[in-house]
């Protein structure tokens, strides 16, 4: 087949071709391509999110499969192949339980901010904790949070759902269940704003937070 | 009470060593709360029917015991002590209606909540590990090829630029801040340039005037310009040993002409 | 399926299951893999070659291809699909100002000597400056130059003419032309030309100039 030309601007190649296209860029990379990116790459009047799908399909039940990452996409081998793999297997920093802990709370409560994380944990969390985590680039900082003091909230990043195979946050697991039973909210304690006595020097600064929310 | 049970002076080694392992223990709780929630699980219910008034009871017990056997509590351990034991005074006592704050139930059941959301969180980073991980489970393709970025450089230019250029250009001298005005103005390496062409013809002695060049006589400026430019070049040529050049007398007119090799 | 296993010595997995290893492990290995390591590596009883057969034609034709490099096998992008691994980024600059003076020089005197344009431009003119014009197709060598030393010579070319939608180089506009239009300014000179004041002396004036630079 010829090299396909961006002059041809009425004339995209045939969808069979398009699903090539996309294999051929999707296997060449270890990292997840973007739909914007593939359209980027791919001649002029190519539809790459419908040659993504046609490629999920006839990969489906295959040794390889195509993953969706938020809105990239990427080849995978399949999960229950790992076996085979050992040579390729590589040893991931054992993380903490503070680590893991801090890491599902910011998955499921995302953007969570420092003081949330402490407040669910019950105890303050570490600078080195948060760092690792942006280290291993599945968490990263998101906005500001509009409200006195500006604090950064921490959310996860596309490496995550990569790593975890998740296709969105959305889908984490038990999310729903978690959030119909209140478990996501963030339930001020009682009283927060008149504590003034002894009772509050437990998490001061978690009841400053929660006050903050309610504005 | 059960503090009696621990006593230092009946204490046997084998409770010392129980009060060893305590320590430990201690230290493998990530705070009060984590500590509650350990507690919370001898309960063996649901951690939504838990008592909060035997769970205080169970914390206070326990700090009791640490503080009996000399153990350093961290701070934030005491604070919960204190804080669980009012507010297991609280649910003991009947309401007050002239207290101020939140009852006892309703700090009770925030706490539950609290130790709800904590297990909560432990189960779903379990799940969350558990799944298939990649570089684990599943994996990434092994030989990569790297898009090759080739930048292409095109250069541009519009009519209007060329024409633009090509203006500039031949302005240029209008724009040159110190040029002398070139068309009342005639330099010395013009008129050498000049006169070098001429002088051949000149066998004799002729007026230096007479060799401003065409229409160059009629405005002042020009000849002033032209005749001094001329003045300079045929002292230039007498230098070189091309002209000879006299004058009679002041002010009289200069005369030039072909020195005749020979003279040399 | 069932998590196949070593210890099942007389039962290889169905030769389905066998081409998604060999995908699985291909596609993840970063080397090409041979045979002996295939077989090494998936469960007792399996015929890699037979599964290697099976994979090579279901990826004939596809975005990928199955290729054997010596004694091992990997996958390797369709060859004609190897455009897609480019990226080119096409930037479009302003040609600078001593190219188009050079140009418009040519353009206007052609033919032009080198030590033409530098006697009009003032300046010398830098070897990649005639050489960009040259590559970009818009100036090209002419004849040399019947005088001493036979220098060669510039002319402009069809591109340049197409580019530009002239039909020949002498459509360019004159000099009172590009006065008409704006394009010369009519700024006085320092000094004496008030004298002079009309504006036809000072288009005798180019004129002579044009005259001295022709000599």
């Amino acid at each position: 087949m010829a090299k396909p030309d961006n002059d041809s601007l009425f004339e995209a190649p045939p969808m069979a071709e398009q699903e090539r296209m996309v294999e051929a860029i999707l296997f060449a990379t270890a990292d997840p391509v973007s739909v914007t990116e593939l359209t980027g790459r791919m001649p002029h009047g190519c539809d790459p999110a419908e040659a993504l799908a046609h490629v999920r399909k006839r990969y489906a039940g295959r040794g390889v499969h195509l993953i969706r990452i938020g809105d990239a996409w990427a080849f995978r081998t399949a999960g229950d192949l790992g076996f085979l793999m050992q040579k390729e297997t590589v040893e991931t920093r054992k993380l903490s339980r503070a680590a893991i802990e801090t890491l599902a709370i910011v998955a499921y409560h995302q953007p969570a901010t420092r003081a949330e994380i402490e407040e669910i944990r019950g105890v303050s969390v570490s600078r080195g904790t948060v760092d690792q985590l942006i280290e291993m680039e599945w968490v990263r900082i998101g906005r500001r949070r509009m409200t006195p003091g500006r604090p950064v909230t921490f959310v996860v990043t596309q490496e995550f759902l990569d790593h975890f195979g998740l296709e969105n946050a959305r889908d984490l697991p038990g999310l729903k269940e978690l959030r119909s039973a209140g478990l996501l909210e963030n339930r001020p304690p009682p009283g927060a704003s008149q504590l003034a006595g002894a009772d509050d020097d437990e998490d001061d600064d978690d009841d400053d937070q929660v006050e903050m929310f309610e504005e | 009470m059960t503090t009696d049970q621990f006593q230092e002076d009946t204490q046997s080694v084998s409770e010392r060593v129980a009060a060893e392992a305590l320590i430990v223990d201690v230290g493998a709780f990530e705070g009060p709360l984590d500590l509650l929630l350990m507690l919370s699980r001898t309960q063996k219910v649901d951690l939504r029917q838990i008592s909060i008034l035997a769970l205080a009871e169970q914390y206070l017990a326990f700090v009791e015991q640490a503080k009996t056997l000399r153990l350093e509590l961290a701070a934030d351990y005491l604070v919960m002590a204190a804080w669980l034991a009012f507010l297991k005074s609280r649910l003991l006592l009947p309401p007050d209606p002239t207290e101020e704050g939140p009852s006892g139930a309703e700090l009770a059941a925030h706490l539950a909540f609290q130790l709800e959301r904590l297990e909560a969180m432990r189960n779903a980073a379990a799940k969350l590990m558990a799944r298939d991980q990649l570089g684990r489970d599943f994996f990434t393709r092994g030989i990569t090829e790297d898009v090759q970025r080739v930048r292409r450089v095109t250069y541009t230019a519009t009519l209007l630029d060329l024409m633009q250029g090509y203006a500039r250009i031949r302005t240029k001298d209008d724009f040159r801040p110190f040029t002398m005005d070139r068309e009342a103005v005639m330099t010395m390496e013009q008129s050498l340039s000049r006169m070098r062409h001429l002088i051949g013809f000149a066998g004799e002695w002729t007026d230096i005037v007479s060799y401003l060049p065409e229409g160059w006589d009629l405005d002042p400026v020009k000849r002033r310009s032209a005749t001094a430019a001329n003045f300079a070049a045929s002292l230039e040529l007498a230098k070189e040993g091309k002209i000879e050049i006299r004058q009679g007398e002041v002010f009289s007119a200069i005369q030039i002409r072909k020195r005749e090799p020979r003279d040399g």
